[in-house]
Parts: structure tokens; sequence; C-alpha cells
């Protein structure tokens, strides 16, 4: 008893008007959404656009509000609290809608709110010649209060709102321009993959729920869910404890939503969409939900020990195999994707090995980095009129300067250069990855090359040389305006200056990152930095200096075949009769294998069911039918000969005999009345006498 | 308003004797009157929604009247949390479809005439409470349904309309065996449901079992369950619009209502016994079954009622689990597809309206060319596969939480559906309202205010009930808490009687 | 006081004009004869039910009973000579003997 | 004879006047004269239900009987065939026949109200109005035949408008 009151004192927290950082989005999508089209048609696609921007930035402001309060409170107690009302309230399952806000929905607000309202800026410029801006802009607030939704969500079904929230936005923008089948196809495929996910991720919930309802403590509140977990030690089903399904089933949901192996496939296609939502979406925010729910719930993470294991895994796996596709790529767009997807695998290695501090700072790097890396990519594609291929690019970096530089120094931060974000980052995951598995640190240092390899090819092949562009895009080179490039150049300090948050001890930091977080991951850091047995800084500098050398291998690498050229690509394309350059510029024809295996599978079976629907199922009851039918013309037959011969006879004979009656019918009326007065007559005489 | 059920039964048969008398010729007048007829019922539902009272678990509304004397059958209304969901569906849909029939210009009078006594069909089935009462308004309603299908249908309306009637039909004299042996199984002879259901700890196990399994025959033709559901389909394709709604959106629920009304409290030692094959596995294939069969459709209202199919599993599954999270999400799904099912409906019937074919793959782009009809359309699609923060998701997680507890590897099958139903409402909406515009429809006038009349109030409950689910879940819970409760014990006091 | 006059006076009256009125509708072969014969008869047949109803214990049934009658005799009239006209209107002839078809 | 009681004669009248008119009805060779023997017939009969101390039923036959339905004939008669159309007024047919019919109705119910039994009234009523009495006995025991009359009148009006509507319709 003392227990569970104790509990519910530490989860009170600080009751905070948090409603409004999601509030104001979803007001903005829905002006935007219902009246939109008319506003824009009134007062021209400006004022959509400053809509949603002021409500983006506006929420932001209320995020940092938030956070300020947030810090103001001692480290045990931030927490801020907002129950918005009741929802769903069946037996056990007591779900309201509810808000919490802790440090790290903090960082994850942060990045949200205000690389979202960076990205709202700069599609402002960028979307300046589509006529359906409303329909833009309103998608783009729906997903910030979805995503917010998803972070600030008290509970996991609240999550789970946002969860699929961003999922509709994202195939709603995905499909931005829908008249054109590909793009459309591509957001389908988008939400049907991530659906997916989220049907393990809601078996994985159930389980959860009623495990925890076996012990008497139903919730799906985070914080009493800390508290909740232990209960499951020992638990079994189908073999296996019960905390291993449940998480491995919610990272099954997590791979759909951040594009891991097998799940990753979605999010090279989703592209297609305008890149402003590629950079926010498929980048920055959205794609590391997965990371996010993770270390949410890391303290029953920590409980599995092998699914922390397929975690790293897979999140190696990943960030390897991504990053050898990332090297054959033509399509910028494509290249940024698959560097996506291998820096969110370098995000699940961090958390897989127990670093979630370590993932969350990546996380928060990325987002940087990633979103300017698109965006200046983005600033590109404007330019070319919507060329993405980068061997129709080259030389721009005379055109375009801010976007050079700026891409630049995201390509550094990126490739781990020492000084720049991602260098803080990267070397923290790798650093850890090593005490729990030297394997792992070296198959994430050989995606670190690659990174640094593809990264540069990309600067290299856009910006450096001579120009290839054609036609009379040429002659338009410009550089963007400054809608455009105000947002770069913030990304791009935030891609250099983030890292700083987290400077590790052993470069002489306090860590302040790491130390902001320790509240909610406080537990498994703890643990983990004893393990590490004390500060081994020798082997850290070691390592740290192996990393720096080969992300300066892959520069180089990249300098030597593309701006000096004496290294041709096409030799190293030729390594092995080109099979590795063919699997990896194919992709490992994973798509093709998925989609004659899965989806014709499928596709087969529901014809198949379809046509036994129709012909069997169907075909019995018309059977049935027709048995019927014959049978009753077999009866039809008796009937009309023997039965209905009875009938006839009958019948003529009263033929007959109305053919004689009929002459009294003489249609006189007073003849009828004679005879029924006669009629009366007979029968009163008959009864009188 | 002690008789409001009697009102809310009745005031649309009056309204059918008020278009009888009218001239044949006055088309605006008749349609007029019957959406004005069918008007006072959703008012009498709104004030019936405030006024009734979630927390008692027992009957309201009772009137109870002497009928029959002879053979002591009774004139018995009464709604509790299940069946007042029922009267309020009912009570909505049935102005929309009104309104979605208003460019009916066949037979003007006999079709509203016909909806009209439907409409009181429905809502007595809903009210009634004499299972003699029930199975006469169960019968009312299958006889306009038959014309209006098979006089306003499509090409094979007839073909349609004979196996809706048959199908139905052979249901019906099941049920009607069913409610003989129960009325002569006990005495003083009744059809009084309510006093059967006390009755029920001492009907003998294998009575229970052939009865249940005669009444669940014949409300699983009408759920429609796997394999009985096949008239559907056809009675879908060929039926106009909002004989369609009415189809999916009413009477669809009488076979789950009628289970959970009557198999339920009256048997529930055989409830116990078959709920398992009959109701859950039967449940979860009709979940998957009716989402693959739906996703090879090439006919927009096919799908949407294969789908149907697909959505009515879950009540089924959700209200075998026995649990209060299955039990809710069941009669919460039966509400949610009721208006979810009506908005894909009315949807399909705006395009075949304009464009008189219903093909699926032979649109394309029409969302550029009806924005305001694309906007609700979204909605209504998002809601069918389930979208958190619309109503049907609600339903769906409730009914799959409480299938978990139940049974792990049927909601493992089941729950394998929300990405088949997002697979074939996806591919649809790609393939009618996406990609290039079709020449032959770039100037499709976008909706009018008549048919906006007919979708938004149905996708603001779709938003509403997606935040404030409890805006029904509080009306229904403590009755199905209670009647949960009259199935889990039943067996234990069975087994006292037996000793 | 036993009255000079009693139901077998009344009954007379009324058989009479019952007689009268169905020769009357035996034999006219005008159509608003005949109409005029059955008021005759329900007539004879009223005095019958006053009569009775004066003479018996069930005090005022007949009376009623007659009211009734009186009511149905006017509307037949209204009805039958309404028929009358309609017949009027398609044969052009009111006579009985004429309308020898079931079909207007 | 004890005298003839003023009782008496005016039975006799009122019984003289009402089957006077009533042969006018069977016998006039005019239609126009039959109707106005029937109107006369009526009013003998009126005065009978008087001397039966039946008021109400008596106001009715003046109102309903003299003044509609023979109001009505007339109308009807001038209607169909214009009042001075003489020549195919008011043919009869089987006279004789129709007589020998007649005749022998009347004898047997002759016989049969001569030969009946009549059971009397313990008491004879008083002589007073029984109008009271009727409305009671319509608006008590028989309320539901004095409803469904008036239904059956309402049918009748509409059955005549609509029978005599349709001739404008189809004349027009």
């Amino acid at each position: 008893m003392l227990e569970t009151a104790a509990t519910h004192e530490a989860a009170a927290g600080v009751s905070y008007a948090l409603r409004w950082i999601v509030a104001l989005p979803l007001a903005g999508a829905a002006i935007n959404l219902i009246a939109g089209k008319r506003l824009q048609d009134a007062a021209g696609r400006t004022a959509v656009a400053v809509l949603g921007s002021a409500m983006s930035i506006a929420s932001f402001v209320c995020v940092v509000a938030a956070f300020l309060r947030l810090r103001s409170l001692p480290v045990d107690e931030r927490l801020l609290l907002d129950t918005v009302s009741s929802w769903i309230h069946i037996g056990d399952l007591d779900v309201s809608i509810a808000l919490a806000f802790d440090p790290l929905s903090a960082v994850m607000c942060l990045i949200i709110t205000g690389i979202g309202s960076l990205i709202h800026i700069y599609s402002y410029g960028y979307m300046d010649e589509d006529p359906a801006n409303w329909r833009f802009f309103g998608m783009l607030n729906l997903f910030l209060f979805c995503m917010l939704t998803l972070i600030l969500g008290d509970n996991m079904l609240v999550m789970f709102v946002g969860w699929e929230g961003v999922g509709l936005c994202s195939w709603g923008l995905i499909g931005f321009w829908h008249s054109d089948h590909t793009n459309t196809a591509a957001a389908n495929k988008a939400f049907l993959v991530n659906r997916i996910g989220d049907f393990a991720f809601l078996c994985g919930m159930f389980l959860l729920f009623w495990s925890l309802a076996d012990s008497g403590k139903a919730t799906l509140v985070f914080r009493e869910l800390a508290h909740a977990v232990p209960a499951l030690e020992g638990m079994t089903l189908w073999g296996m404890g019960v905390a291993t399904l449940v998480t491995l089933l919610l990272f099954v949901g997590a791979t759909g939503k951040s594009a891991q192996i097998p799940l990753y496939v979605w999010l090279p296609d989703a592209m297609a969409g305008p890149t402003p939502v590629s950079a926010l979406i498929h980048a920055a925010t959205m794609v590391t939900a997965g990371v996010y729910m993770i270390v949410r719930l890391n303290f029953l993470f920590s409980m599995a020990p092998f699914t922390m294991q397929v975690i790293t895994a897979v999140g190696a796996a990943t960030a390897f195999f991504a990053a050898t596709i990332g090297l054959s790529q033509h399509d910028i767009k494509k290249v940024l994707a698959y560097s996506t997807v291998s820096q969110l695998g370098y995000m699940f290695m961090a958390v897989g090995v127990g670093a979630y501090a370590a993932g969350i700072f990546h996380l928060l790097t990325h987002a940087f980095f990633k979103a300017c890396l698109f965006l200046g990519a983005g600033s590109v594609i404007h330019a070319l009129h919507h060329e993405q291929d980068m061997r129709r690019m080259g030389g721009l970096r005379s055109y375009m300067p801010v976007t050079f530089g700026t891409f630049l120094i995201s390509a550094l931060a990126i490739a781990g250069v020492p000084g720049f974000a991602g260098f803080f980052s990267k070397d923290e995951i790798l650093w850890r990855a090593f005490l729990a598995n030297p394997v792992i640190w070296a198959v994430g240092l050989a995606a670190a090359g690659m990174t640094a390899f593809y990264m540069f090819r990309a600067v290299f092949l856009t910006f450096a040389g001579e120009c290839r562009v054609e036609g009379h895009a040429r002659e338009h080179l410009h550089e963007s305006s400054w809608t455009m490039t105000l947002p770069l150049v913030v990304l791009a300090a935030g891609a250099a200056g983030a890292g700083y948050l987290g400077v590790p001890a052993a470069l002489g930091g306090a860590n302040h990152f790491e130390q902001w977080l320790a509240p909610v991951v406080e537990l498994e850091h703890a643990a983990l930095s004893h393990a590490a047995g004390g500060h081994d800084t020798t082997l850290e500098y070691v390592l740290m200096a192996l990393s720096v050398a080969t992300a300066g291998l892959g520069i180089l690498l990249a300098y030597l075949i593309y701006i000096r050229k004496s290294l041709s690509a096409a030799t190293f394309a030729a390594i092995g009769g080109g099979v590795p350059y063919r699997l990896s510029f194919n992709k490992y024809f994973v798509d093709e294998f998925y989609y004659g295996f899965f989806l014709n599978g499928v596709l087969s079976l529901s014809r198949a069911l379809a046509w036994i629907d129709l012909h069997v199922v169907d075909g019995i009851v018309n059977g049935a039918a027709r048995v019927v039918r014959i049978s009753s013309d077999f009866g039809g037959a008796i009937d009309h000969y023997v039965v209905d011969g009875l009938v006839n006879g009958t019948a003529t004979v009263v033929d007959r005999c109305g053919a004689a009656a009929r002459k009294l019918q003489t249609g006189g009326i007073n003849a009828y009345l004679y005879v029924l007065v006669l009629a009366v007559i007979l029968v009163l005489f008959s009864r009188a006498w | 308003m002690e008789n409001v059920l009697s009102y809310m039964t009745f005031v649309p048969l009056a309204g059918m004797l008020a278009v009888m008398v009218m001239p044949r010729d006055k088309h605006e007048v008749i349609r007029w009157t019957a959406l004005a007829f069918t008007l006072v019922p959703l008012l009498l539902g709104i004030w019936l929604y405030g006024d009734f009272d979630g927390s008692i678990t027992g009957m309201q509304y009772v009137e109870r009247h002497t009928w029959i004397e002879t053979y002591n059958i009774q004139y018995i209304m009464g709604i509790d949390g299940l069946s007042v969901t029922m009267v309020l569906l009912t009570a909505l849909l049935c102005p929309i479809c009104i309104l979605a029939s208003w460019n009916i210009e066949k037979g003007v009078k006999g079709y509203f005439m016909l909806f009209l006594l439907l409409e009181t069909g429905m809502m007595g089935v809903f009210c009634a409470l004499d299972f003699f009462l029930f199975y006469i308004f169960w019968e009312v309603m299958l006889l306009p349904m038959y014309f209006l299908i098979g006089i306003w249908g499509g090409p094979r309306r007839e073909y349609a309309a004979i196996k809706f009637f048959l199908y139905t039909l052979v249901g019906s004299v099941l049920m009607l065996i069913a409610m003989l042996a129960l009325y002569f199984h006990g005495e003083p002879r009744t059809f009084d449901m309510l006093v059967l259901m006390e009755r029920a700890p001492t009907y003998a196990r294998s009575f229970q079992a052939w009865a249940w399994l005669a009444l669940f025959v014949g409300f699983a033709i009408k759920i429609p369950a796997f394999p009985f559901h096949t008239w559907l389909p056809d009675a879908h394709v060929e039926a106009p619009t909002a004989i369609s709604v009415i189809l999916a959106g009413v009477l669809l629920k009488m076979g789950t209502y009628g289970i959970l009304r009557i198999c339920y409290p009256i048997f529930p030692v055989a409830t116990q016994q078959f709920a398992f094959w009959c109701l859950a596995v039967l449940g979860t294939w009709n979940i998957v079954y009716g989402a693959l069969c739906a996703m090879a459709q090439q006919d927009m209202k096919k799908l949407v009622a294969y789908s149907s199919i697909s959505h009515m599993g879950y009540v089924m599954l959700g209200m075998a689990t026995l649990t209060s999270q299955g039990i809710n999400g069941a009669v919460l799904q039966m509400f949610n597809h009721g208006t979810v099912t009506a908005m894909l409906f009315l949807i399909v019937g705006v395009v075949y309206d304009r464009a008189h074919h219903r093909d699926i793959n032979g649109f394309g782009g029409l969302a550029s060319v009806m924005p305001v009809y694309t906007g609700l359309m979204t909605v209504a699609f998002f809601a069918a596969l389930g979208l958190p923060g619309l109503s049907a998701f609600i339903s769906e997680v409730l009914v799959l939480l409480g299938a978990w507890q139940y049974n792990q590897a049927l909601t493992i099958v089941a729950a394998s559906a929300v990405v088949l139903t997002a697979g074939y409402m996806l591919w649809m909406l790609q393939r009618v309202w996406l990609g290039p515009v079709n020449e032959k429809y770039a100037n499709m006038p976008d909706l009018s205010a008549r048919e906006l009349v007919t979708l938004l109030p149905l996708a603001v409950i779709v938003l509403v009930l997606g935040i404030h689910p409890h805006a029904v879940l509080d009306l229904i819970d403590p009755t199905l808490l209670a009647l949960n409760r009259t199935v889990a014990d039943a067996v234990v006091v069975s087994a006292q009687l037996l000793h | 006081m036993e009255s000079a006059i009693g139901l077998n006076h009344f009954l007379a009256v009324g058989l009479i004009l019952f007689c009268l009125g169905l020769f009357c509708v035996l034999t006219r072969r005008n159509a608003i004869g005949v109409l005029m014969g059955v008021e005759l008869i329900l007539n004879g047949a009223n005095v019958n039910y006053v009569a009775f109803s004066k003479y018996s214990a069930a005090a005022v049934d007949g009376q009623v009973f007659s009211v009734f009658v009186i009511m149905l005799a006017a509307a037949e009239a209204a009805i039958g000579l309404a028929l009358v006209l309609a017949i009027y209107r398609s044969f052009r002839a009111i006579d009985v003997s004429v309308m020898r078809t079931l079909r207007g | 004879m004890e005298g003839l009681s003023a009782e008496v004669v005016v039975f006799f009248f009122l019984a003289g006047v009402a089957v006077v008119g009533a042969c006018g009805v069977a016998f006039a060779t005019h239609i126009v004269y039959s109707a106005l023997s029937l109107m006369l017939s009526f009013l003998g009969v009126a005065g009978l239900y008087v001397m039966l101390d039946a008021d109400f039923v008596a106001g009715v036959q003046l109102l309903v009987y003299v003044g509609g339905v023979v109001v009505l004939t007339l109308f009807a008669v001038m209607l169909t065939q214009g009042i001075r159309d003489v020549k195919v007024s008011n043919r009869s047919a089987g006279r004789g026949f129709g007589l020998l019919t007649v005749v022998a109705v009347f004898a047997l119910l002759w016989r049969s109200f001569q030969a009946a039994q009549w059971h009397r009234p313990v008491e004879y009523l008083a002589a007073e109005s029984s109008t009271a009495a009727v409305g009671n006995a319509l608006l008590g025991r028989y309320v539901l035949p004095f409803e469904v009359a008036s239904l059956v009148l309402l049918a009748v009006l509409v059955g005549a408008v609509v029978l005599t509507r349709k001739e404008t319709a189809e004349s027009e």
C-alpha cells in the first residue's frame, strides 16, 4: 500500500496547460483544411502560409515556455501534466486524453516545433507555384498536431493516436501531388507498411495491458507503467518471456515507423512527396518516433535483453545496408533517404545497447543536419525545376552559395568530422556500441565511413565540377529566396553547434544533454556507466581517432573519384563482376521481393477468395435454389397432370353449369330483385308453415 | 413522454398513411411529408438521448398492454442500453436516407410509403420486448425491403430481392420455430422476453443448444456471417443508395442485436457453449475473409458490402469474448459501423448518381474535381480503416483488446485485418479519387447542398465519437456489464439447479 | 289504461309501407324510383323499430337503431343518387333495364 | 265503440297520410309526383314517431328525410332528365306480377306479426320525451357504432364528391 501511495505521489507532476501546444497546430489545420481553399482564393496563398506558419511558431513558443517552466523545477520533479478529458473507461481500461511533458518530450517537442516552424517558412518559398497551398499547410499543421500528440501522449493509446495520425499526414503529404500515380502509390505503400508495424504495436499493447491486468496493475500510462512492469518478471507466453514478447512486438511497430529492416522499404519511395515534407517528416521527426517510443519505454525494454540484442542487430544491419545502397543512387533525395534509414539504424543501435540518451542525442543532431541537407537538396531541386538526378547537376556552388555552404556544413556534420554536431553524437554511439559488442562497433564504423563517402559524393556531384544542367533551367539558375535560405542557415548553425550540448566527459564536456535526460532514463544509464568500469579514456580516444580516420577516408575517396578523378567510379562498380554494385543500385531487390511475394500473394489470395465466394459459396446458394426449382418443377408436373386434372375436371363441370345458369343472368336489376324476394318468401313460408 | 417508443415507432406509419392519401404526382409534397415524418422520430430520439438514464441496467420507457389475450401476447415496448443505441441509429439514418432518396423519380409515392413502413418495422424490432411483437416487426421490415430492392433497384434487382427475401425468410422461419418452442416450454405460456429471461436457468442444456442454434442461424443470416453472407453483396449492388444505407446501417445490426437481446440472456449456457466457434471463430473469419474479398472487387458498392461483412465480424468477435471491453466494443462497433458505412454508401451513391456506374477502374482523379466531396470521403475512408481519433478505432480497439484476453491467436488473426482494411480502402481511394483526372468526369459537379446535409452530420458524429466515445459508451456500459454477468453466472446457476 | 292503439297497429303501418316500397322496387324501371322504393322499405322497418322500442322493456334501443337506419338511408341515398348521376352520364339514361353491362 | 279517442283519430290520420303517400310513390306516373308523395309519406311517419314518444327520431326523420333525401331526390330527377320531360319519366313494368309478389309478402308478414306473442312490458312506459335517453344511449353504449357511423358518412361524403367531380374532370 505504501508503495502504491508513493508511486502516485511521484507521478503527480505539475499541472500545466500543455494542450495549447497541440491545439494551435490543430486549429491551423482545421481552418486551412476546411476553409483554406476559400481563404486562398480570397486572400492569396500568403494568407494560408502565414496562418500555418504562425500556428507552428506559436506552438513553438508554447513549447519553449513549457520547457522553461520544466527547467525551473527540481530535477526529480520535472514533469508537467495536462489531463484534457477522460477518453475511454471500460472495465480495467481507463484511458484519458492526457498530455505529459518531461525532459524527453521537451527535447522532442523543441525539435518538432522548432524545425517544423523553419520548414513552414521554407515551404512558403518552395511551394510558390502550387495551387493547393492551403492543403499543404493544413496537412503540415495536422502533422505537427499528430506528432506532438505522439510525443506528449501520457499513455500508449494517446500515443497511438499520434502514431497513426502521423501516418495519415505522411500519406497525405507523400501523395500531395495526387494526380500522378507514382506519388499516390508511394503514399499507399508508406501507410500500409506502417500499418503492418502498427498491427504489431497494437498486439504488443494488448499483451502488455492484459499481462499487467493479471497482476492487478492494468494501465497504459507511461508513468505508472514504469512502476508496474516489474510484475512482468517471470511471466511467459508461448514459451517466451512476456516482457520479451511485448518489446519485440513494439519494436516491430518501431521498425515500421522508423524504417528499419525489414519494414524500411517505404521511406525511399516516400521521397515522392514535396521536399519540405521529406525534410520534416521523413528525416527529422516522424521517422524518429520509433526511437522515441523505445526510449519512452526504456524501463520495459531494459527488462528484455533478448529484444535489446535484436534491436542492436537490426539497427546495425540497417545502418550498414542502407549505407551500401546510398553509395550508388543517382537521385539526390534517394541518397538522403537511405542516409536517413542508415542514421536511424544508428539510433536503434544506440538504444539497443542501452545508450538511450545517446540515441536521443543523435536524433537531435540528425534532425538538424538531415533537415538541412534535405532543405538544401530541395533548394537545388527547386532551382532546377524539379530535377533530382545528380548526374544532371554540378557546379552549383557559384550559383547558390548559401545552399552550398549550409549543405557542406551539414555534410561535415553527418560524416562525423570533429567539431560538428554529428561527431559528438555518432561517436558516443560507437563508443557505447564498442562497450557492448565490438562487432557492432565495427559494422557501425564501416557504415560511418560509407556515410562520409556518399555524402561527399553528393556534395561534389551537385556543387562542384562543371555544371551539367541542361536547357533553360540553366539560364535561370539563382539562389533561392530568403524564406528558403533563412531556415537553411539556422539549421546549418544547429548542425554545426548542436553537438556542444552533449560533449562527452572524455573531451572535457559535462554532457548536459545526458544529464537533462537523466530523470527519464536514469536507471539504465547508471547501470551501464558502472558496467563500463570507470572511464577508460584512452580507449575512448583511440576509438574516436579511428572513426575520424574512417570518415576522413570516406571523404578522401569521394574527393579522389569525383574531384580529382584520379580514381574511377567504374572501377569500384566492377568489383566482384559488378554484382555488389548492381545489388546496391537495385536496393538488393527487396522491393521486388516484397512486391512479388507478399503483395502479389495477398492479392492472389484475395482474388481466389472472391472467386470462391462468387462461385462456390454463392454457387451453393444458387445451386440450392436450382434444386428447389427443379423439384418444384417436378412437383409442378404432378400438380399439372394429376391434381390440376381433378381441379380442371371440377372446373369443367362448374363451367357447364355456369353456361346453363348464365341464361338466368339477364343483367336486369328488377329480375334479380324478384329472385331475391321470391326466395325470401319461399324461406319464410317454409318456416311459417 | 412515457409512450415515446410507441411514438417513435408509429409516427412513420402515420406518415405512410399521410403519403397514401396524397396525389401520386405531387412529388415534392410527398418527399417533404416523408422527411417531416422521419424527423419526428429523430427529434424524439434526441430527446431520448438526453433523457435516457445510462446507469440503469433494466428496461426504460416500458409500455405494457395486453394485445391478444387468448395467447397471452402482449404489446411490450422498452429499451435498455443495448437497444437505445440502435433506436438512435435508426432515427438518425432514416431522415438522411429520405434526403438521399430525393432524386428517386419512379413511383415516388410508393417508394416513400414503403420507406416509412420500413422505419416502423426497424424501430419496432429494436423496441419490442415481446417475442411475438418482435417477430411481427421483423417481418414488417422484411416486406418493404423486398419491394424497395425489387422495384427501385438496379438491373438484377429481382434476383437480388428474391435472394434477400428467401434468405431472410429462412432465418425468420428458424426464429419462429425457436420462438414457439420457447412459448410452449414454460407455464404460463408467454412471449414476454423479460419473463423468458428470468426463466433462463430452468431451460435444459439440450433445449438451449437447439434453440440457440436455430436463432443463431436466423440472426447470422442477417449479420451476415459466413457462409450466409452472399445475399448481401447482391442486395447492396442492386439496391438504391438510400436502401443500401439502411441495409448496412440498420438491418445488419438486427442480427447482432438479436443475438445479444435474445440468445444471450435467454440461453446463457448455450451462449457460452457456442460462443467460441459460432461467434469468435466465425467472426474472425468474417473479418479476414470479408477484407480479402473486398480487395478483389471491381464494383465500389460490392467492395463496401464486403467491408461491411468484415466489420460486422468485429461485432461477433467482440461479443463472443464476454469481456467488458469486448462486448462494449461490439455494441459501439454496431453504432459506428452504422454511421461509417452509411457514409461510404452515400459517397458511392454520389458518384453513381453522376456517372451511372460504379466501376472502380472507371474513374480517376476525382479529388481534383470535387474537393469538398473528397474531404468528406477521406474522413469516411479513414474512419472505416480504423484511424485513431475517429469513431471506428475506439470500437475496434476495444473489441481486439477484449479478444486478446479471450484468445490471443484469434486476436492476432483478426488484428491483421487492420492492414488488409487499409489496403483495400486506400487502393480504392487511389484508383477512384487520385491519379490523373479522367476527362469524362472532369466537369462533375461537387456535392450539392442536399448531399452535404446527408454526409456532414455523419462526419461530425464520426469525429466526435472518436474523441468522446463515452457519449455512447455511457449509455451501454452498465447494461452490457449486467448482460455479461448474466451469461457468466448462468453456468454456475444451472449447475446449482442440477444438484 | 290500456290504449286503443296497440303495437299491432303500428306494425301494420310499417308492413304496408314496406310492401309498397317493395312493389316500387320491383316494378320501377327508373333508378330513382327504385331508390325511392328502398327509402320506403327502410321507413317501414323504422316504424317497426320505434314501435318495438315503445312497447318493450328494451328502453330506447329501438330508437337508437332507427337513428342509425336513417343515417344509413341518407348515406345510401346520397351515394345512390350520385351513382345514378354517374350512370346517367355514361348511358344518357337512368332506366335500370338499359344498364346491363358491368363495364362503364 | 266506446268512442273514438283523440289518440285513435290521430293515429289513423297519420297512418293514412303515410300510406297514401307511399301509394303515391308506388303508383304515380310522373316521377316528380312520386318524389312529392314520398315527402308526404315521410311526414306521416314522422307524426307516428311523435305518437310513439320518439321525439328525437321524429325530428331526425323530418330533417334528414324530408329536408335531405327528398330534396336530393328531386335534384337528381331534375339533373338527369329535366323537370319538363314527362315522356320517359316513370315507366313501370310487370305490375301484375309485382303486385302478386307483394301481396304474397304482405300476407306472409301479416300472418307472422298477428300470430306473434309479443312480450308486453310490465309497466307501460310513461309518455315522456325520450330524447335524453337516446342521447345517453348514443354516447354511451352505442358510442362505437356512432363513431363508425360518422366515418361511414365521411366516406359517403368523399365518395359522392369523387363520383360527381369526375364528371367535370372528364367533360373539361
